[in-house]
């Protein structure tokens, strides 16, 4: 039995033994290389799910819908190691609770093997070993240090025509299973910090926002890269805030579910070289 | 431009130490630049990097951040939460090419009037060797003229 | 230019309620009062605004009668409403408009005229009841049926009393159980309860509705039982607008533009409106 | 016998317009983008797209725009209402489903009130289109009623020659009749076959889906509910989309001046309709959902005439989640009833 139809019949009988209420999976897609988000409440409906090298969205934002996991009940959901370290990264921001999430894990090797991961609750993975040592794709490590090179007026340069397509779609913030914000601080208007405009200033604020926002908490699966409708190079500035965090606290989102989030933390000794 | 440049630096500093190092400062009689403009808070925890890119879109040249000493926060550990936010911010700005000499951190504790003063002429100097920010200011500008992208 | 608004002078600012105000504002230029003039009619609403906060929708509280200025009454509660509460005489604040449908006022002459309005809503029928009180004798009976929270929350107290020493205005005011002062001489009890004991007659009679969604609801049915037709309820409705003008597309309630399309509608207009959208 | 542009005449053509004074915009990638862009030379202009990312719109209906500059002193504001520059404008190799987007949405900024800001751009606007030649997967503008050599809100056509080496040129406006006579000498008279055009199959049956929209009871329908739970609530679909055009007004600055802009909103986003008081009419995803296809293919119906949809796709094509008007649009034609 292939690993679709091992978890075809796992989240069906999930369903039907009423352990979960809804599970979150993957169904075919508009074309043969896409797959999209489904929601299976019923065993017949998990027959559809899909699970294959092209899953590859990030469904742990679904989790944190407003109102979904109020009502206590269980809900399963198909994840890869980057989803796991999302829910990591929720449950120690005390965003979920880990008995109402059951993993049904999986992992994309070479960007073709599917490997199902075992285990079906969070405690059941352990990532951290994986995850810190995890580097990104190459192109994206080249393009980080091609920019790390470059001179500070042409850094600028190069992120102000990329800020610049930005038309404040939000759906970078709207994928990403961290922005679980009720209200955005740039839907604030008393005062209104981040303009809503989106002329290259006010995309640079929203941008420098929507990254520190998220230093320490990404989960580095991209999905806000892929979302992106006018290609900005999101993952290269979350890339560079994941690794600060790193060299300068040794802390690496995700690791596991009891950390305490680093910006609200601290340790007496923190480095700080560039305080006068 | 027939005037000399003047640079604008806008100070984010705790009401508890460098507020009170400044105002040793000013009663010492010790003279320092008066191009900076001090917006005082209550505790550096409270200096949300928003404020930073306010001061750089109203057209600040420099920004100064400065609060207690570490062990010194009136709050017990503000600054210390502070810390670890500026290391990170401090990051994601010179990443994105906004040049880390015109963001400063400092400790400025109450008795340390003359380390202010002398700072602030420091950061005054640097910045005005530096000259304007242009590169962001010319942002706040386009966006004043009509245009059809 | 189509966004543009007229500058508008406060000329008074008058305290309601707690956290209500009334602007008086006078046209500065006589081109603007002069297109106001020719186009008020009674219901159409603004926007009013403040440079530099934004704009906020609310009706013209004062009536066709009487153009020479604009009022408007307004609770602060976001942004641009708290500053234009924090007005002074002689200070600039900006009005675009007339915009909307208005309330058909010479299809009610020769008839009864029933007015309910509660709370905060009694500015949009305030303009109207003016609007026909002005021209008395071309209505017969009229009848204003007014109730808020507590007695403080009741707004234009001044005209109230107006009203009621009126020989030819019948008023019932009410306010809602634990809403009223030791002398609180008149009625205790919701909307809707008042009305039905009022009991006025639904012959030859049209009747103004204003309230929040829920009076609405429940005073529509009592107005029913006590005869009236959809047809003859007037009402209206709002919602977040932007541009008043129908582009910004957000007011609508299934396809109907409130910015367009109302904000005047018959009962029976809203009935047929998807009642989710609302 | 009919006229046709050779493009090694393009760098030629376009010396010509800008020499009558026109900026000359075409598709262009650039910084990792498809949209439209200003160019100098042909060499400039990405004629492989089937379809640049970004819409024409853009131009016509910027993502913000400057409306009234003002400056505030105690007693008295100054205003000065700002205009659209007066640059006239030569869009090249626009594909016929963005030039219907414009002829949509051109009722709506006149519907009574007329948007300046929109007419003023259109009418210094010449629309050159070209007819497609390639189609892929997520087009589909033959679902609601348009084709790939539609000349709706074109001023000027070009077909494609079978050869590759240039156009077939023909103006369908006295606009894009007066465009062509700056160029008249570059023309030439020829009989060469054009390209055939590509087969977009017709995904869904419009006809039947307006029918049940306009039917009161799928207003509550629980189709909604299910269609949009994965809906995840960006405005990525209407921003790209070539006649979504609902917007924000919002004033920029500090105490003592600014700028009111207008900005593109989105029926997606969670505050769009939110009242002060917290009432949100929408506010739900499906709800907002349900708002999007009801308000292209019921309530614009309604009020000019006309679908609010072009058949880009550009919804379905960027949609992070594979949602889209496509999808949707097949459920509802094939919905029990």
């Amino acid at each position: 039995m292939g690993i679709q139809e091992q978890y075809r019949s796992e989240a069906a009988a999930l369903l039907s033994s009423g352990e979960v209420k809804l599970v979150i999976g993957f169904g075919a897609g508009s074309t043969a290389d896409r797959r999209r988000p489904l929601f299976a409440r019923t065993p017949d409906e998990a027959q559809k799910f899909v699970l294959d090298a092209a899953c590859i969205a990030n469904l742990s934002t679904y989790l944190v819908t407003e109102g979904l996991l109020s009502d206590g009940k269980k809900v399963a959901v198909f994840l890869k190691p980057d989803g796991i370290r999302s829910i990591n990264i929720l449950i120690s921001e005390a965003q979920l609770k880990p008995e109402q999430v059951v993993i049904l894990g999986y992992a994309i090797e070479n960007g073709k093997e599917i490997t199902p991961l075992e285990g079906r609750n969070i405690s059941d993975f352990s990532i951290g070993e994986q995850i810190r040592s995890l580097t990104p794709p190459p192109h994206i490590l080249q393009e980080a240090e091609r920019i790390e090179e470059m001179s500070a007026t042409e850094r600028f340069e190069f992120w102000k025509e990329h800020f610049a397509k930005c038309i404040k779609c939000y759906a970078c913030r709207q994928v990403c299973p961290m922005c679980y914000c009720r209200r955005c601080i740039v839907d604030v208007n008393q005062p209104q910090w981040v303009s809503t405009s989106s002329h290259t200033l006010g995309n640079f604020e929203w941008n420098l926002v929507r990254a520190f926002h998220l230093a320490g908490r990404c989960a580095a699966c991209g999905a806000c890269d892929r979302a992106c409708p006018v290609n900005i190079p999101l993952r290269l500035v979350n890339y560079r805030m994941g690794k600060e965090v790193i060299d300068a606290f040794d802390y690496c989102a995700g690791e596991n579910s009891n950390q305490k989030p680093v910006l609200a933390s601290f340790k007496q000794d923190d480095p700080e070289t560039f305080i006068l | 431009m027939s005037e000399p440049f003047e640079p604008k630096i806008v100070a984010f500093v705790c009401t508890y130490c460098t507020y009170a190092g400044a105002d040793l400062a000013g009663t010492s009689r010790l003279k320092y630049a008066p191009n900076v403009r001090i917006v005082r808070l209550p505790c550096t925890g409270r200096i949300s990097p928003m404020f930073i890119l306010k001061a750089l879109q109203k057209g600040a040249d420099s920004v100064l951040v400065s609060g207690c000493h570490p062990g010194d926060c009136h709050f017990t550990a503000g600054n210390y939460h502070a810390r670890r936010r500026w290391t990170v911010f401090r990051a994601l700005l010179a990443f994105t090419g906004i040049p880390e000499e015109r963001i400063r951190f400092s400790w400025v504790s109450a008795a340390e009037g003359a380390k202010f003063a002398e700072m602030i002429n420091e950061i005054t100097d640097e910045t005005r060797k530096l000259g304007p920010f242009t590169q962001y200011q010319e942002l706040q500008k386009v966006i004043e003229t009509q245009s059809s992208y | 230019m189509i966004y543009s608004p007229f500058p508008m002078r406060v000329v008074s600012k008058r305290a309601e309620a707690p956290g209500v105000n009334t602007l008086k504002l006078e046209f500065v230029k006589e081109e603007d009062h002069e297109f106001f003039k020719a186009n008020y009619k009674t219901g159409m609403f603004g926007l009013y605004g403040i440079f530099g906060e934004g704009e906020s929708t609310f009706c013209v509280a004062s009536p066709e009668t009487r153009k020479e200025y604009i009022e408007c009454t307004f609770r602060q509660s976001g942004r641009v409403t708290s500053t234009l509460a924090s007005v002074d005489a002689g200070d600039i604040v900006t009005f675009r408009g007339p915009y909307g449908n208005r309330f058909p006022i010479e299809q009610f002459e020769g008839k009864n005229l029933l007015f309910i309005a509660g709370g905060i809503a009694l500015p949009p029928t305030r303009s109207v009841i003016w609007s026909c009180l002005d021209q008395r004798e071309k209505y017969r009976d009229v009848t204003i049926v007014y109730g808020a929270r507590t007695v403080a929350d009741l707004v234009y107290k001044n005209e109230l009393d107006e009203w009621k020493k009126r020989d030819d205005v019948r008023l019932v005011l009410t306010v809602d159980p634990g809403g009223e002062t030791p002398d609180w001489q008149d009625h205790v009890g919701f909307v809707p309860t008042v009305l039905e004991q009022a009991a006025p007659s639904p012959e030859n009679t049209i009747a103004v509705l204003c309230g929040p969604p829920i009076m609405i609801k429940f005073t529509l049915a009592a107005l029913q039982k006590l005869g009236f037709t959809a047809e003859n309820v007037y009402t209206t409705l709002e919602n977040r607008m932007k541009c008043g003008v129908g582009k910004c597309g957000r007011c609508n309630v299934g396809s109907v533009y409130i910015c367009k399309e109302g904000p005047v509608f018959t009962a029976a207009e809203v009935q047929a409106m998807p009642q989710a959208d609302l | 016998m009919t006229r046709i542009l050779l493009r090694n005449k393009l760098d030629d053509c376009i010396a010509a317009w800008q020499k009558a004074g026109f900026s000359v915009l075409a598709p262009v990638r650039r910084h990792e983008m498809s949209s439209f862009g200003e160019v100098q030379k042909a060499s400039d202009m990405a004629f492989d797209l089937v379809l640049p990312e970004r819409t024409i719109k853009d131009h016509f209906f910027p993502q913000t725009e400057p409306l009234i500059k003002y400056k505030i002193s105690k007693h008295q504001i100054d205003s000065e209402t700002m205009t659209p520059p007066d640059q006239k404008r030569v869009f090249f190799g626009v594909r016929p489903c963005d030039a219907s987007g414009l002829a949509i949405d051109d009722p709506l900024f006149g519907w009574d009130y007329k948007d300046d800001y929109w007419f003023k751009r259109r009418e210094n606007s010449v629309i050159v289109t070209i007819v497609c030649t390639e189609a892929d997967d997520f087009c589909m503008c033959t679902s609601v009623k348009l084709s790939p050599d539609s000349a709706k809100g074109a001023d000027v056509l070009l077909r494609p020659l079978l050869n590759g080496a240039g156009w077939q040129v023909e103006a369908v406006s006295e606009r894009g009749t007066a465009l062509l006579e700056t160029i008249s000498p570059l023309l030439q008279e020829n009989s060469e076959p054009t390209a055939p055009l590509p087969q977009v199959a017709e995904k869904f049956d419009v006809e039947k889906v307006m029918e049940w929209l306009a039917d009161p009871a799928s207003f509550e329908s629980q189709f909604w509910k299910d269609i949009a739970l994965r809906c995840v609530g960006c405005g990525s679909c209407t921003f790209l989309c070539p006649t979504c055009h609902c917007f924000d007004i919002q004033d920029e600055g500090d105490t003592y001046q600014g700028i009111r802009r207008k900005n593109w909103d989105s029926c997606s986003f969670a505050n769009f309709t939110m009242h002060t008081s917290g009432h949100n009419p929408r506010n739900t995803q499906s709800t907002r959902w349900r708002q999007r296809i009801m308000h292209k293919f019921n309530y614009y119906r309604g009020k000019f005439g006309v679908n609010s949809c072009s058949g880009c796709g550009r919804c379905t094509r960027q949609c992070p989640v594979d949602m889209g008007i496509t999808e949707t649009l097949q459920a509802i034609s094939t919905l029990p009833r």
